[in-house]
């Protein structure tokens, strides 16, 4: 089965990043409603002082508690490897490539160099039913961004290149 | 909008012989072997041979309950029925968020309707945006506008929505050649107006109600703050209602049944601005609609599947999404050249014929789809029967409209109405039919 | 019930290769070329090419609007939806005039739920039966009882009303079995209940509560004077449900849908007392359920026309019917001895394998047409996407059934469900299917 | 036109008995909702005294105001026509017969000896939308019965020989 790849089973059995730390700006709790599976997610944000960045956010902490399929845990899992301590602006990025792929029905395959192991969840866009659940974390990650204050307008955008 | 579709031409003879080879059902004879003369239109259309085999695709290949499952025909089933919502999005010029499946014409109507009781219920505007949700609150002392000429589905669930709130009905006259009275409007439309419900096109007279810019009822509703809900049940088969929906129209929500539309029966559409549909609480519940369910409480989906509570009619959603795609391959501009046509024929037709009188306006170009008139001395229905065995099928009654004629003072009428597949020639049967009717029951003809 | 029924013979091999060959569906194959097993007839029945036919054969002969038009096709179209009425009617051993056509199942149960309320509005019960009509009274203080296996559809509507009406929502518990806790039935069911709306069969685990004679349930309502209302949504495609409409069943209402019940999608049957229709108020209101509108106040008509507002679904009213007739043609006994047949099987393929957990009673006669499981470790959708590799569709989720799931602790759960075409070989099949899971997720399996 | 016959033509040009009277014990208004249709119509009853009657009642006088189609209207001058002065019991009888004709999709062509000149609605009986027109008078007529006390349990019955 082309879906469950060995990165998507690993992270699926042992999610980087799990659980709920402190300190958080956020916590944002989101379910699926086809399937009752939940995501527990928070943020902590920190404010680059100084230089070309100044004044933009960096993702400083993402802590997690995933109830869910293998597709959604790991897809929490991943998140969090790609993200942590990462500019948020460059999260956005990833997101966005990432939504195009999941969303393009097997037509687009995805860039390592720009959503790095999320590639794994490649397969995922040719079942529409689970596309939801890879999503998952990611929207209560763009909620939990945007109630800690920051712009997330470029989640919106289309992809560069797309 | 009337006058630029007016530069369309009419279809052809030629092209309505191919249209109608299209509709199996216009083979059949009628009432011993006559060919039937199908001017009911407006009643219901008939369908395609591909809206027909679209269903039939969907059971045979893909039939599965959308939305649930995990499987593949489950997928094919959902990519098919949302394939069909944005099909409708597209007839309407409007998101697919905006577009709401419903069972028939008569239940957005009444969806829209339970909007505003169930506003009132504890709890039940939380979290909405409340540039929305004060639009939907209605008590006492406030004003529901419709206008005498709705069909009965436009006007008996604002009746009731006023019984179970206590507001009060208004409505806007109409004058002796079918149109409204928009004069006095400033008596009906007011203060405490929170909604103006009026069709787009009479099934009666066919009178074509001005919704455009500048339209003096949508401007009366706009200035006090007041809904503006459309009813183009008989507009959505003749003409673009891409106008309707457009960001300024003023409209905030229309209703459209799919059976008149060249759809199979058992599909309706409404249509709503996203802000209002999201304010509103839902009508149906049940499974599909919701986010989170506890035996104490449950939290709802967003719109659409707010309004799409339990199995949808997806086959028929399908089927209507086809039947909406032939009226637009032949071209919405068309239809309605055609349609004119119709009409200025079947106008001179009957003029012709003075013991028979048309109601509404008697210019053509203010008239869609349909022409109702009265033969003094001779009962709607006995009419009908007279046409009915020279295999002319008309409708008579009320219409579902019964206040439009007891205000122009018939207690019935006999109503021809067209669909796309409608010739002249079948037009000019239902006047050789008409002219059997004084002899039978001994007029001077 | 069930004991009497189970002297019929189960299907035959050859029996089930002769109704299988009657749904083209069940010739489909699915990823990358792999026969369908179609294991979801819980979520929507597949349908014999009798429904089909006779949908088609609606649309392209006698395709009109019911009860409106005074010409030969109207008369006919009119027929055929009268001559489903009647079908209904036999297949619930009824009478024509309790047989309401709705759009699905969710439908039904909201009209019911609606009664309620809008039973509340000034005049709406005037003219009434009181005997029926103050069983319909619903305030503070009041209460309507659920169970905690019930479907999002026959709970949320409940819920909705009890909001509307500050009536308070109780619930009778279910026990790890998955049965209902009658126990403390006293507890729950009092003097201020007035409804009792619960499910025939669970949609999750097959569970079929006793309805029948001296059920504690029914004994409970009846005591204090509520109305029963049963979903019977589930027990319909493999019941005969016709002992639950008896004179004396103490039943009062009662809803299927026909889509699960080989018929199209976009129709469904409440079934009512007469009394209990003429009482309740009407709930979507417009076009053919009038008796006379003025602009002031309308009247309505006697049911069930009084609740079928707006052109109704005909052809898939015919549909239904050529669905229902398909099932009675093979026997009710006989399809529910071939359920009970694949329920054992099933049972027993699923305990050989200790990894997996059935949820619900594990006698098979205590249950019908569904089997829920989980498999420590691995997620339900999970599973459901192996089986959907192996060409095995199964419903994965909560099946709109989430406080049963949070009762049993389990999130959610994979349901393999069955119809009437179902073999034992398929259910082979999902056994081996199943058995690629272990390997796959890594589970000692 | 097997449906209009010279005599409904006839009678719904010149309907016999029409017009309200005085006296009278009740007076009904029924609808045709499909149509818009209605009739009023008063019945007045008299009690037999003596006789093997005795107690029966009898129509002694029954008007109308018809407003519809002219199988309505004819139907109603047939009713008056057909019942007026006779025993209740008996008009019942022509009910029976008559609405067994009209609901026999023209199976039952009818009996003159039993129903009179209601025979000539034999034609209706194929157009079902039309029975409904021709039932209405009828329809009035026993709910006036009825709420003039009389006992219409008969009009329910099969007629005999049916
Ligand atoms: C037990 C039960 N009740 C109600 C329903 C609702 O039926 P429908 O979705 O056709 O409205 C279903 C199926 O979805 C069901 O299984
Ligand atoms: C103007 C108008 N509004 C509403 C309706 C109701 O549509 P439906 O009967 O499909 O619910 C109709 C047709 O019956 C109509 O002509
Ligand atoms: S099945 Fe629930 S998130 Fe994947
Ligand atoms: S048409 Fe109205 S009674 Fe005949």
């Amino acid at each position: 089965m082309d879906l469950y790849g060995e990165l998507i089973l690993d992270h699926a059995k042992r999610p980087q990043h799990a659980g709920l730390r402190e300190p958080y700006d956020v916590e944002v709790n989101h379910v699926n409603p086809t399937c009752g599976d939940e995501i527990s997610l928070r943020v902590h944000l920190e404010t680059v002082a100084g230089g070309a960045q100044d004044g933009a956010p960096v993702l400083r902490d993402v802590s997690y508690d995933a109830l869910g399929c293998s597709i959604s845990v790991a897809s929490a899992s991943v998140l969090a490897e790609e993200s942590l301590g990462r500019p948020v602006a460059e999260t956005l990025e990833t997101y966005r490539h990432l939504h195009a792929m999941l969303t393009s029905r097997g037509t687009d395959p995805g860039d390592a160099e720009q959503i790095g192991d999320a590639v794994a969840f490649a397969g995922v866009a040719k079942y529409p039913a689970r596309v939801k659940c890879a999503l998952l974390p990611w929207t209560a990650y763009l909620d939990a961004l945007a109630r800690a204050g920051a712009d997330i307008s470029a989640a919106s955008e289309r992809p560069e290149g797309a | 909008m009337t006058t630029g579709q007016l530069a369309a031409q009419p279809l052809s003879r030629v092209e309505i012989g191919r249209i109608r080879a299209d509709f199996p059902l216009l083979r059949r004879t009628v009432r011993g072997g006559r060919p039937l003369v199908y001017l009911d239109s407006g009643a219901t259309s008939q369908k395609p041979r591909v809206v027909l085999d679209a269903e039939r695709e969907f059971y045979e290949r893909h039939n599965a309950a959308v939305h649930r499952g995990a499987h593949q025909l489950a997928e094919e089933a959902t990519d098919a029925f949302e394939g069909a919502r944005e099909t409708v999005a597209r007839f309407l010029g409007a998101g697919t968020g905006e577009v709401v499946f419903t069972k028939n014409g008569t239940e957005g109507l009444n969806l829209l309707a339970y909007a505003f009781s169930n506003a009132g219920a504890p709890g039940a505007l939380d979290g909405a945006d409340d540039s929305w949700a004060r639009r939907l609150r209605l008590g006492t002392g406030d004003e529901v506008v419709v206008t005498e000429m709705e069909h009965h589905a436009n006007l008996v669930p604002w009746q009731e929505l006023c019984r179970r709130t206590g507001a009060t009905l208004r409505w806007i006259g109409v004058d002796d050649d079918g149109e409204l009275d928009v004069a006095r409007l400033d008596e009906v439309v007011g203060e405490r107006t929170r909604v103006v419900a009026l069709t787009h096109v009479s099934n009666v007279l066919g009178t074509v109600n001005d919704l455009g810019p500048g339209s003096p009822v949508v401007a009366a509703a706009r200035a006090v703050g007041a809904l503006v809900v459309v009813d183009a049940c008989q507009s959505a088969p003749h003409l673009d209602i891409r106008p309707l929906t457009a960001a300024d129209s003023g409209v905030d929500a229309l209703v459209f049944t799919g059976h008149k539309t060249l759809g199979p029966s058992g599909v309706g559409v409404l249509w709503a601005r996203r802000g209002l549909l999201e304010a509103m609480p839902p009508f149906l519940t049940g499974g599909s609609m919701i986010e989170v369910v506890r035996m104490e409480r449950s939290t709802y989906a967003p719109p659409p599947a707010k309004f799409e509570a339990g199995v949808p009619m997806a086959a028929q959603a399908v089927g209507l999404a086809a039947g909406l795609d032939y009226l637009t391959e032949v071209g919405l501009d068309r239809v309605h050249a055609h349609d004119q046509q119709l009409m200025r024929h079947t106008l001179d037709l009957l003029a012709d014929r003075p013991w028979l009188r048309v109601l509404g306006p008697p210019d053509p170009q203010r008239r869609i789809g349909a022409v109702s008139f009265v033969a003094d001395g001779v009962h709607p229905h006995d009419v009908g029967q007279v046409l009915d065995d020279s295999g002319v099928a008309v409708r008579t009654g009320h219409h579902c409209a019964w206040p439009l004629h007891r205000r122009l003072r018939v207690p019935a009428s006999t109503r021809a109405s067209f669909g796309i597949y409608t010739s002249l020639e079948e037009v000019d049967t239902l006047a050789e039919a008409l002219d059997r009717v004084p002899g039978i029951f001994g007029l001077a003809g």
